[in-house]
């Protein structure tokens, strides 16, 4: 297990070793970790008082030019191989399916106007969506049942997950490419009853006002939901 | 996006799932294929012009139906819906009451049409973003970090249970096949066209366009007596208004408000 | 994903350059690997004539007082957190992750159809069940492997664990809800055709007249068991 590492000489209290020592830490944890770890779970692994967002500073700083790099994402912190050297890596696993362009224009949908209805997906696109589009969506971790819109019908509410942005690698909804353009054109919030409108997609997991939520396993037993 | 994104051989387009709608020309619904249409108007689609659009599908339709190729009716939808706003616009005929101008409808179309296309650049900027476990990667090898206790999994007896009779009952209901319908009814047309274009709250009388579009010649007289009973059936349900004004003179329609969501809000709070 | 990395000028054929993407490659190669990796696998990710001795050595130094290191396990090399920081992450423990849809959907099958085989699990779910399914939920300790079913083909029966009991909370299997239950509480419909059942679940070690016991080793080795 050793081979290659040479013994430490830890001193506890020197300061340069202590701060060291932290950056050690973070690493470790990091590194141990195969999600994106939030800030209080990293702070809590650091002795009291240590500056959490000096030490991950320090830390992108030496990984920035080397082949893994410390990124945030949907709002917490990962460490990732270089995108540039994707091609490098070429893993045993087959690549990942492609997405059919319904499952993506349904997808683009549901991240850039959520909290967003079947029925609302279904108007933009102008075609019915088969079940199995939301659902596969939903099976891959990328899009989430919300809740139900306070509408005659309840129709349920549809989202993204924290996965969705962990994949596109997003810090936050708001990172979304092309954001600027469909908010300029207007696009983002005309949809909306009168009242309720928010210019940006939204994924926080609070409601809004204008939603309900679930029933207990609501989610699956509802075909019809939005007819 | 290019047009050649529409040529996609129809088993790599429809890859991922069972596609629901059958699709014979090969488009994305109506929608789709007027974007297409409108991207030989080579101009910024906010400058498109919609009836040169509405000539250019009719036109289609209408070449499809010469092959006898059998089209979906969503696109009939549409084009009985173009047809009407195609008369609209060449023939500003005294408009029914509180109906909306042509132009307006035509604006809401392109508004429409500008909106799949934002959506749809949206989507391939989301696709070409460097993406976890094909440009990116992360731990391999997740080191355990408590060997007694790896990933600990949960789940409810609620979930199982449910899971267990959506999946029995899934199976059991799954041999009644619904027979497919030959024609589709009015009131079927009408919540297509509310997907295609959007809820007119206003009155229209587009109806003899949906005929024409929805059947054969033959079966129009037949189609136009029962959508007519639909029609009053939906008036007597509270979905539709219905109006006439003089004998022979044509049908105006126009949808019931449903009751809005501010009111709803109010009544739950209650 | 861009939050703290760098833009990278790469000048390939500078001597140090390529260094350093050879150090890159490596350090990405290695991270993203579920398996510690080989030597000749390390060589074949670097440009031909590359030292690799002298790359992984470089790797290993760059390594040695961080938090991670490189070490040499069984011929092979892997990134591991250094181990004097292992209490510092044990505290790590994953938060309890939701089962997949298709697991609890095999698992229900399972505790209601036991003993049960994969093909007849595969009947009634209407899909083919991926192999990682049922081993996931062996490997939770919530189904087992029980016998053989004596049918040609001898396919694997599986039933559920003591564990599973005592996850969800039941005495016995068999205070799982029948079909009255079940459709007492909503989770069934009216429209259910006459002559659906639903099985008393039974699972008593002892064998049923129907299955074999398994064989030593057998479980494991066994992938077309029910083809």
């Amino acid at each position: 297990m050793t081979a290659l590492r040479k013994p430490l000489s830890i001193v506890g209290t020197e300061p340069d070793a202590q701060t060291d020592e932290n950056q050690r830490v973070l690493e470790a944890v990091l590194f141990a970790a195969t999600e994106p770890l939030d800030e209080a779970l990293l702070a809590s692994r650091l002795p009291e008082g240590a500056d959490l967002k000096e030490e991950l500073k320090k830390l992108g700083d030496h990984y920035a030019a080397r082949g893994v790099n410390l990124v945030r994402v949907a709002g917490k912190w990962a460490l990732r191989t270089a995108s540039d050297l994707g091609h490098r890596i070429a893993r045993d696993t087959p690549p990942p399916k492609k997405l059919s362009r319904a499952a993506i224009e349904t997808l683009a949908i549901v991240a850039y106007h959520q909290p967003v209805t079947r029925a609302e997906i279904e108007e933009i696109r102008g075609v019915t969506i088969s079940r199995g589009t939301l659902d596969s969506l939903i099976e891959m971790g990328w899009v989430r049942l919300r809740g139900r819109r306070k509408v005659p019908g309840r129709p349920v509410t549809y989202g993204t997950t924290e996965q969705f942005l962990v994949h596109f690698g997003l810090d936050q909804v708001s990172d979304l490419p092309g954001l600027e353009e469909l908010k300029g054109a207007g696009f983002l919030d005309d949809r909306l009853p009168a009242g309720f409108s928010v210019p940006m997609p939204n994924d926080v997991s609070t409601l809004r006002e204008d939603e309900d939520p679930l029933e207990d396993g609501d989610p699956e037993l509802d075909p019809d939901s939005t007819k | 996006m290019e047009t050649s994104d529409f040529e996609l051989p129809e088993a790599e387009r429809a890859s991922h799932e069972p596609q629901l709608v059958v699709d014979v020309i090969g488009f994305e619904g109506p929608l789709d294929l007027l974007l297409m249409l409108a991207r030989t108007q080579k101009v910024d689609l906010a400058k498109i012009s919609i009836l040169a659009l509405a000539d250019q599908y009719l036109e289609f339709i209408a070449r499809a139906r010469d092959l006898r190729i059998e089209v979906a009716a969503d696109y009939l939808v549409m084009a009985a819906w173009l047809a009407y706003l195609k008369s609209r616009l060449l023939l500003p005929e005294p408009a029914g009451p509180e109906e909306p101008s042509a132009a307006d409808l035509a604006a809401d179309l392109a508004a429409r049409l500008q909106h799949l296309e934002a959506i749809r650049r949206a989507g391939a900027g989301l696709m070409t973003r460097d993406k976890l476990g094909t440009e990116f990667f992360a731990r391999g090898m997740p080191e355990e970090t408590d060997p007694l206790q790896p990933q600990q999994f949960t789940a409810t007896i609620y979930d199982l249970l449910s899971a267990y009779a959506m999946q029995r009952q899934k199976k059991a209901l799954s041999h009644h096949t619904v027979k497919q319908r030959v024609v589709w009814s009015l009131k079927e047309a009408r919540e297509a066209l509310e997907r295609l274009v959007g809820v007119s709250q206003n009155w229209t009388r587009l109806d003899t366009f949906l005929v024409e579009y929805l059947v054969e010649p033959a079966m129009r007289t037949t189609v136009l007596a029962s959508s007519f009973s639909a029609s009053l059936e939906m008036v007597k349900e509270g979905h539709l208004e219905l109006q006439q004004e003089s004998a022979f003179a044509p049908l105006w329609l126009k949808r019931r408000p449903e009751p809005r969501p501010e009111l709803q809000v109010v009544e739950t709070k209650q």
